[in-house]
């Protein structure tokens, strides 16, 4: 059936068991965006030091999809330097616009969600972490209520 | 009462009635279509479908503008609908109905050719917390030229206006009352006669929100004494940029045009423009024309099929549909006596997140709404970032409402 | 030139054009239509009256709403008519391009969005004489909320801009200028590439009127680095209610939204909204989505043709109407070089008046428009309150031409 | 032919010899108003004393059936009262919404414009000059460019 495709285990446990969801007291960085199609919110918090991510969480509450791209999202881009995860937020939109291959070398678990490319209005509920953690690494991540779509 | 509803109303011939929508012949990811968003908007009847194509294929022409027979053709077509538009509000004239894309536009009209004429800081304009984002940023933004200031009837926890306190509210500041006839986000269909009484008690105009309320119900504006009424064509059985606003004459007349333009002047000279009598002042420009004949065709049809029978089978369906998904479980936002609302059901089912809701539902062929359904306010008063949403017209069945529910069965099963 | 006319353009195969338009097989007064009446609004080729009730018949649903099926294609519908619009304007992306129902609201949007953020008193607009009522009246309303001062770039006796005071009209105080592409009262080209450089060596904006040039003509934005550029669908082939305003990204991210709503918000607060980046700030409520979807298959059938045939059309069937009615003793208004004209022809026919020259073409099947064609500018500088125009396209053939001609006889019988 | 009907012998002849097309010095009300859809320009002068229309005329540009109809008035209204005058502009509103019957006793020449009743864009050219005798009889005479449609 299609919808394995985008409800697999994966997502599933993400969802249900997210991972890093919490405040993060030593955070240096810090943004909140909403999806203007559903109002669901995330805040990506981020304790940036000499380059690298050393610490990432997320709060708020939403679909499966944006929660488990949340929870995932903060697992792969941590401990990674900036760059690297900006790297990795680029190519993540990019499997999302189907323009770049969905590898598990590349990913993670994070291929779990290349069934959502099928889905045009779900992709914005996958990739709504992933534009707050760039958002929030811009510099400017004060929590104010700009929109992305 | 104004928004009639016959004791004795003849029920619908639903499947008649589906098979005028083609639509409803397509299948979605091999099954039926379940139509469920009807509220976002509704399905056209071939008979509107027709209507648009016709008058390309054999009518077109500006209108308003030409001596020749195409243009004198497309004039009486398109002011034959705003006549039959009036007839169908209980309207006292043609002119005063404007054309305006639909319910958006027609508010924003209000807001800017009526509000940014008339009101003055220490001016209050008194909204309810159910309105759609349509009936509040317009206003919004005509606060921050004006100065007025924008206040907010409350809700119920159980999804109905808070009228307790409305004489705190609505007092001889307060210039302009603007309600939505239905709640898009709870259903609750609102007391507008006693609204509107109590508006004009302290000298209040009342603008009506009928986005929701005008495709299920009759409306006899000239009963209800209502001062402003806005409408969409596409929610009632007609094209998209269809729609209006009706106003009293008399406020029209005081109102300045929002768009300037071709054809709603009298005289234009280098400096200074002089304008044409409403309803003309307000539509500048070529207009919806073909779409605005589209919706007289639907209302004819509506008027054909009976507004009380409208009514009565929204009223049916909405109860039997309360009915299954309170038996599901689910739990619903506004009011359960479908007597008082109409056929937009908000709910949440068990844990699902509305996204999921809706894309599991939709690999079964069922159609709903997910999200905040343009009220923000609502989604905040009963702290939630959005709903699931099944809305109803004339061609729901029982069997779709059965679909529904059967669907319902498997996102609890992904999701246990 | 962003205005490209290939050397070496096809023709157009008018016949097999015409089997494409069904309202051309309709008599008039039991005649055959001569419709020369296309700057008014253009006929539809069956295809696009297919694409609107395609729409409605197997994918409608409200655009950028539904998580469902139909909301899916119909949002794909709705977004592929942009993206193709963007490259028939040679648009840099999709979202330079904001849908308005047409050229009227494209240019209040800009007048009032970016006029009435950017505008101060001691400012200047610079209009010309030649332009429609929808691109003064626009402005004159700017005018009076913000202080600035209009004034206008004089005509020539032969219809063409007067530029020989351009120096002086702009100056570094012009912080916009407004110019047609095409006049629709004169049939006059503009030297749109001259006067953006030399608007843009001052600083100044330009918007541009493409109402009547874009449906014959390529354009180019970015090769003519125009600032704003606004469009009707009705007048290209498309529904009406279809149409927009291209805008740089820059100038659109500045820019206020004229109508608030749904839709076009981030998050709605019960004293302040927050609003989405363009062109969605600007898309207020329910869109006209079957309209824009029907003016991308307008579009689609213009490129099918090839605009450089399309334009050589206009240029030669324009050549042959100024020719003839020479001979037939009209008084053209406008240059009578088709090099720098297009296919919308103003004329008095002898003393008849063009009221009673319509009535009488009329009887003969002949449609032309009479009047003053929204431009009192245009009518007083020439001295006339009217004008009869006579104006073509796609499917116009000689024999049109001739039998416009061939009524001029009656007309003249009847008055001699 | 059809268009007999409204290219009248009558017409033309009101048309090309217009009566009382003229300045009026004595004028003691005028007004002007133009037809937004043609640009077609009609000023009215009257000569009021005692209730009754001593002298009427008028100026402007416009097509047969608009000067025609002018013409007509002039004649159809001098020397009538006030209240009489009202009446016919009245009727002739009438006529040309098809409601009133077009008899010669009632109308005189005026009986020509019937055939216009089928042109109803043309009935705006047919009644502009009564609008604006109308109008200069309300008393808010001045030349304003108020618009009729
Ligand atoms: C040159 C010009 N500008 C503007 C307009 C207004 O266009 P629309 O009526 O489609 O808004 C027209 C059409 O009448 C036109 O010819
Ligand atoms: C209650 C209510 N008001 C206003 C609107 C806005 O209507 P439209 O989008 O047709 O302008 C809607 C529709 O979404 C609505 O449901």
């Amino acid at each position: 059936m299609a919808l394995d495709d985008i409800y697999k285990e994966v997502i599933l446990d993400h969802y249900k068991n997210p991972r890093n969801k919490r405040p993060l007291e030593r955070a240096t960085v810090s943004c909140t965006r909403n999806n203007p199609l559903c109002g669901d919110e995330i805040t990506v918090l981020a304790n940036v030091e000499d380059g690298t991510l050393r610490e990432v969480a997320f709060q708020g509450a939403g679909c499966s999809i944006s929660q488990a791209s949340a929870s995932m999202m903060t697992e792969a881009v941590a401990g990674r330097p900036v760059e690297e995860a900006l790297d990795l937020a680029a190519a993540f939109r990019g499997m999302m616009a189907g323009e770049v291959e969905p590898t598990e070398e590349r990913f993670g678990d994070l291929v779990a969600l290349k069934g959502v490319v099928r889905y045009p209005i779900r992709i914005k509920c996958a990739v709504l972490a992933w534009d707050v953690l760039q958002e929030s690494l811009a510099g400017d991540g004060e929590a104010t209520a700009t929109s992305i779509h | 009462m104004a928004v009639t509803e016959g004791a004795a109303a003849e029920t619908l011939d639903v499947e008649r009635v589906r098979a005028d929508f083609p639509i409803l012949a397509r299948e979605v990811n091999g099954r039926p279509l379940v139509y469920l968003d009807s509220a976002a908007t509704s399905h056209k009847p071939q008979r509107v479908i027709d209507a648009v194509a016709d008058f390309y294929a054999r009518h077109n022409a500006n209108a308003h503008r030409g001596i020749h027979t195409l243009g004198e053709e497309a004039t009486e077509l398109y002011e034959d609908a705003r006549a039959r538009l009036a007839r169908f509000f209980g309207a006292p004239a043609p002119e005063t109905i404007v054309f305006t894309r639909g319910t958006t536009e027609s508010i924003n009209l209000v807001a800017q050719g009526w509000g940014r004429t008339v009101l003055r800081e220490g001016d209050e304009i008194l909204l309810t917390e159910m309105e759609h984002h349509s009936n509040i940023v317009p206003w919004q933004m005509t606060v921050e030229v004006t100065g007025a200031r924008l206040r907010y009837i409350p809700l119920t926890d159980d999804g109905l206006l808070d009228l307790s306190g409305l004489d705190a509210l609505l007092t001889e500041r307060t210039k302009v009352l603007g309600v939505t006839g239905m709640s898009n986000a709870l259903g609750t269909i609102t007391p507008l006669a006693e609204l509107i009484a109590a508006a004009h008690a302290v000298g209040a105009v009342v603008v009506v929100d009928a986005a929701q309320l005008a495709p299920h119900h009759a409306i006899d504006v000239a009963a209800l004494d209502v001062d402003f009424l806005a409408f969409s064509g596409h929610k009632m059985l007609g094209p998209t940029s269809s729609g209006g606003l009706y106003g009293k004459a008399e406020l029209l007349e005081r109102m300045a045009p929002m768009l300037g333009g071709g054809e709603m002047i009298s005289e234009v000279f280098h400096d200074h423009a002089t304008y044409k009598s409403p309803p003309y002042r307000f539509e500048a420009g070529t207009m919806e024309v073909a779409e605005q004949v589209g919706l007289g065709a639907a209302v004819a049809y509506l008027q054909e099929l009976g507004m009380d029978a409208v009514r009565a089978h929204e009223r049916a369906i909405t109860a039997y549909a309360l009915e299954r998904l309170a038996e599901a479980g689910a739990t619903i936002y506004g009011p359960t006596d479908p007597a008082i609302r109409g056929g937009a059901v908000s709910f949440w089912y068990k844990d699902v997140h509305p996204h999921d809701l809706a894309q599991i539902l939709n690999e079964e062929g069922v159609a709903i709404r997910a999200g905040h359904h343009c009220a923000q306010l609502v989604m905040r008063r009963y702290g939630t970032p959005a709903t699931a949403r099944a809305s109803f017209y004339v061609y729901t069945t029982t069997q779709e409402i059965d679909a529904l529910i059967a669907a319902l069965a498997t996102a609890e099963a992904i999701f246990a």
